[in-house]
């Protein structure tokens, strides 16, 4: 069953599109990937979904039903990121017993486990946390509660490499004993990848790429040797990414849809083969350009 | 995963208790708002001042009316910011939509507006107790009987001005939040004749209510009032995102 | 076993090559059950579809068989059948590629031979 | 005892309170909850203070008389009856309220009258009913708790110089009424700022003080002003 389904979305603040014809359907029970730079329009779309932002055109159906002012999706769903904001006047043990109340999953003992082992003080105020220990408790929350429809918007924002690593764990742990859709987002894949079923990424307000994070892995291939043997076999169009190594040797990462009489014939010519690692094809395709930092300080 | 299937009754309930538990400085400031309105009436609440022959006669009213205002404007504060954008946000965090937001606000107003109330009638006794403590009772003339009708219409008189109150703030606030520029001209528009004229303007709105005595008709007027201060706020933040 | 994320082999296949492993070393005999998808994402802290595809590429290679509702079982001969399976296709491609690059070497069959001899020698000595 | 029914409303709503609070806040889920508990002690105890007090204004105060009816009742014929009688310098009249007499003797033959003033209504009369001097404030009779707190004049006499003082009355004076809430005479019709209700529509007329000083036949009377 297709959980998150949009069709040609737009959202245009004042005069600039955050969402492009975005066109993307999410399965039930994944944890999906969601990567893209910072304002290539993660958080807009995030936040549609989550039927916090009305869309300018197109269409979204969340659990089959659009998501704005739904109180269905929104006891389903819950959308955690670096800016909640809650009340003021509330301790953190109390927003506990508010998330409790609100959310039929919601398990105590994982929020009471996971707040005591990343030490999250109980009777602090929500905007007395530092960075990362805020980060690290709307995390709890977003785990704790058990939304068949969770969402983590850049999570890790200000937390130790540590807790990241434990996040993501206890993120996997529970997935596993209650699978769920989980959408995080990031602009980094390489700590995320592992642990990821779907990987989508997004660039300029449109979803360019949308597979299982196996066949992402297989996606691309690099290949490093002779500038003018490889030109004179790769299609111009099929590359992601070029970059020159020397004079006469450069890496390009290309479509991993060569034919076999190419890649013999590559082989023989001394070009070395090498896979593409997921984080680094993600930038490559995120990328606006297609070279790298150095073509900056490529003389011409 | 399945999922839940909330009905609006219980999520606005939720969201009441939710309230309930993240407010807590709305009664604190109900609290301080009537304490620093019974101390200014320990100075007498209004007075006034007559001649009979070359007797120079300064009566000073002791009532509750100044717990009873500022408790109104108590009333309108709390609503001005009860849906502002802090709180939708926190709101949002978990279980909501628009409609349940403005019953959870609606009730929370009444239930507000109804300890509100009892504590408009108490202080104002307060305020009476402390005067007759300080000055001895035979210093004082009284006037008028509490009696057990007149009590009831105390109650039920208070508890509707507060709503009214209520209301309009609630809608003041809405519209407020459509924008800075909106923000500006219902400052500049409703605030600056407030200081800068002499309000005459104001004495229809005042008479209207105020000087309606029949019960039965002044809570018609509140009641259409309110719910129309209220559809209105519904409909002005109909499709309004939380920044 | 820790996975080698960097690797150009992909992780599904690392999975399936590591349960053959401890079918070869025993660790899990004939109809027992093995590794859940589930046991295997938290094992190695990947998403349990992950896992499933290792699995299945076991299933495909007659290694394992699925009991409806119970699981993976581990199937009889599974050994011999990883064993073969290995000879055909990992060792051959190995030798091919050897081969392969004996002749840009310039190395002949003799030499090659007797290189392959001289590192079981050594081999044996060790052990 | 019929007094205390008008606490009904209070307990009433109390007790409304009570019951809507904690069906919407049933469900503890926040047994333990030592800061929403806290608060929900500050504003029960507030609540209870405040209603305590109340109840005790029921019980002292409330059985104080109150003044029901600030317009007095047959005011014209009152009027007319006191305009006769002091006319007549009778105040052996039912219309006649006598708040004050003082007499002082004197073998003068001339006296003066210092009002430096004007704050009462004056009548010298020479008249033969009297030896000494008399002088008798009043004013009309009406029944009116103001008539209470309105001070005394003052009148000496020297009896040296022949002076008869009437000192400076006390020119200001503070009332204090407890009155009714802004809700409760919105219903009643009534505004705090006009004070008809307080003393009448007449009021000005019927609380003037008069001062009547009699004096024997022979002796010449000065009216002196500053």
């Amino acid at each position: 069953m297709s959980i998150v389904s949009c069709q040609h979305l737009d959202k245009k603040y004042k005069k600039q599109y955050a969402l492009k014809d975005l066109t993307i359907e999410l399965e039930e029970n994944r944890i999906i990937g969601l990567i893209g730079r910072n304002g290539a329009g993660k958080t807009t779309l995030l936040k549609t979904l989550a039927g916090q932002i009305v869309p300018t055109g197109g269409e979204v159906k969340v659990f089959g039903e659009n998501p704005f002012n739904n109180l269905k999706l929104s006891a389903n769903t819950i959308y955690v990121d670096d800016q909640m904001q809650f009340s003021l006047e509330m301790r953190i043990h109390e927003i506990l017993v508010a998330a409790e109340m609100f959310y039929e999953n919601w398990n105590r003992e994982l929020a009471d486990r996971l707040i005591y082992y990343f030490g999250v003080d109980r009777y602090d105020f929500h905007d007395q946390l530092s960075k990362g220990m805020a980060s690290t408790f709307n995390a709890i929350l977003g785990l704790a509660s058990r939304c068949p429809l969770t969402i983590f918007d850049e999570p890790t924002t200000g937390m130790d490499y540590s807790v990241r690593q434990d996040f993501y764990r206890a993120l996997l742990k529970d997935y596993i004993a209650h699978p769920r859709t989980i959408i995080v987002s990031s602009h980094l894949l390489n700590e995320l990848e592992s642990i990821l079923e779907e990987i989508v990424l997004i660039k300029n307000g449109k979803c360019i790429l949308h597979e299982s994070i196996e066949d992402f892995k297989e996606y691309a291939i690099g290949l490093s040797g002779d500038k003018n043997v490889i030109q004179s076999i790769v299609d111009h169009d099929v590359i992601i990414h070029e970059k020159e190594l020397s004079e006469s040797q450069v890496y390009i990462a290309v479509d991993n849809h060569l034919s076999e009489k190419d890649i013999t014939g590559l082989k023989q010519q001394g070009v070395q083969m090498t896979s593409v690692e997921a984080a680094d094809l993600s930038m490559f395709l995120t990328n606006d350009t297609r070279g790298g930092i150095d073509d900056v300080f490529k003389s011409s | 995963m399945s999922l839940s299937h909330p009905d609006l009754w219980s999520v606005v309930n939720k969201q009441f208790k939710y309230k309930w538990m993240s407010y807590k400085s709305v009664f604190q400031g109900l609290m301080i708002a009537q304490i620093i309105a019974m101390v200014f009436s320990l100075f007498g609440v209004a007075s006034s001042s007559m001649g009979f022959g070359f007797i120079d006669l300064n009566i000073q009213y002791i009532t509750g009316d100044f717990v009873f205002f500022f408790t109104c404007l108590w009333a309108f504060f709390i609503s001005v910011a009860l849906d502002r954008n802090e709180n939708r946000l926190a709101d949002q965090i978990f279980v909501t939509n628009s409609w349940s937001r403005h019953l959870a606000n609606v009730v929370f107003i009444v239930i507000a507006n109804m300890i509100g109330t009892i504590t408009v009638v108490t202080a104002s006794f307060f305020v009476k107790m402390i005067h007759i403590w300080i000055f001895g009772i035979d210093g004082f003339i009284f006037f008028g009987e509490y009696t057990l009708p007149g009590m009831l219409i105390f109650f039920i008189i208070t508890f509707f001005y507060l709503i009214l109150f209520s209301s309009l703030g609630y809608l003041i606030g809405s519209i407020m939040r459509q924008g800075k520029l909106i923000k500006f001209g219902v400052v500049l528009f409703v605030g600056g004749p407030l200081i800068f004229t002499d309000n005459s303007y104001l004495i229809p709105l005042f008479q209207f209510f105020g000087d309606e005595s029949s019960v039965i008709w002044f809570i018609l007027k509140i009641l259409l009032t309110s719910m129309l201060a209220i559809g209105l706020t519904t409909l002005v933040s109909r499709r309004l995102e939380v920044q | 076993m820790v996975l080698n994320h960097d690797s150009s082999k992909p992780i599904y296949v690392q999975i399936a090559e590591w349960l053959e492993t401890e079918i070869l070393n025993d660790q899990i005999s004939t109809d027992e059950k093995i590794y859940s998808q589930y046991q295997l994402a938290d094992l190695f802290n990947i998403n349990p579809a992950t896992a499933a595809k290792g699995l299945n590429i076991l299933v495909n290679n007659g290694v394992l068989y699925k009991k409806r509702g119970l699981g993976m079982f581990v199937k009889e001969r599974a050994k011999e059948q990883i064993l073969l399976r290995r000879k055909n296709e990992n060792l051959m491609n190995m030798v091919r590629d050897l081969v392969q690059e004996a002749d840009y070497l310039k190395v002949d069959d003799e030499e090659l031979m007797k290189m392959i001899q001289q590192i079981r020698l050594e081999r044996r000595g060790e052990s | 005892m019929f007094d205390l029914m008008a606490l009904l409303p209070i307990l009433l709503f109390l007790i409304l309170v009570i019951i809507v609070v904690s069906i919407v806040s049933k469900g503890t889920y926040s047994p333990n909850n030592f800061f929403i508990r806290r608060r929900n002690v500050i504003l029960t105890g507030y609540i209870a203070v405040l209603s305590l007090v109340s109840i005790v204004y029921f019980i002292t105060v409330h059985t104080q008389a109150v003044v029901e009816n600030n317009e007095i009742g047959n005011l014209d014929e009152v009027i007319t009856d006191f305009e006769e009688a002091y006319q007549h310098h009778n105040l052996d009249h039912e219309s006649v309220k006598v708040m004050n007499e003082w007499t002082f003797s004197s073998d003068l033959e001339e006296i003066s009258i210092e009002d430096p003033f004007s704050a009462y209504q004056l009548h010298v009369e020479n008249t033969d009913q009297v030896s000494d001097i008399k002088v008798t404030q009043f004013m009309m009779n009406v029944d009116h708790p103001i008539i209470n707190l309105i001070p005394n004049a003052n009148v000496s006499f020297q009896e040296m110089s022949g002076h008869i003082l009437i000192e400076e009355p006390r020119s200001h004076v503070e009332i204090k009424v407890i009155y009714e809430e802004f809700p409760i005479r919105q219903i009643k019709d009534i505004s705090m700022f006009h004070r008809d209700h307080l003393v009448g529509k007449r009021g000005e007329e019927s609380y003037r003080q008069h001062i009547l000083i009699q004096v024997p036949e022979d002796v010449e009377v000065n009216e002196v002003s500053y």
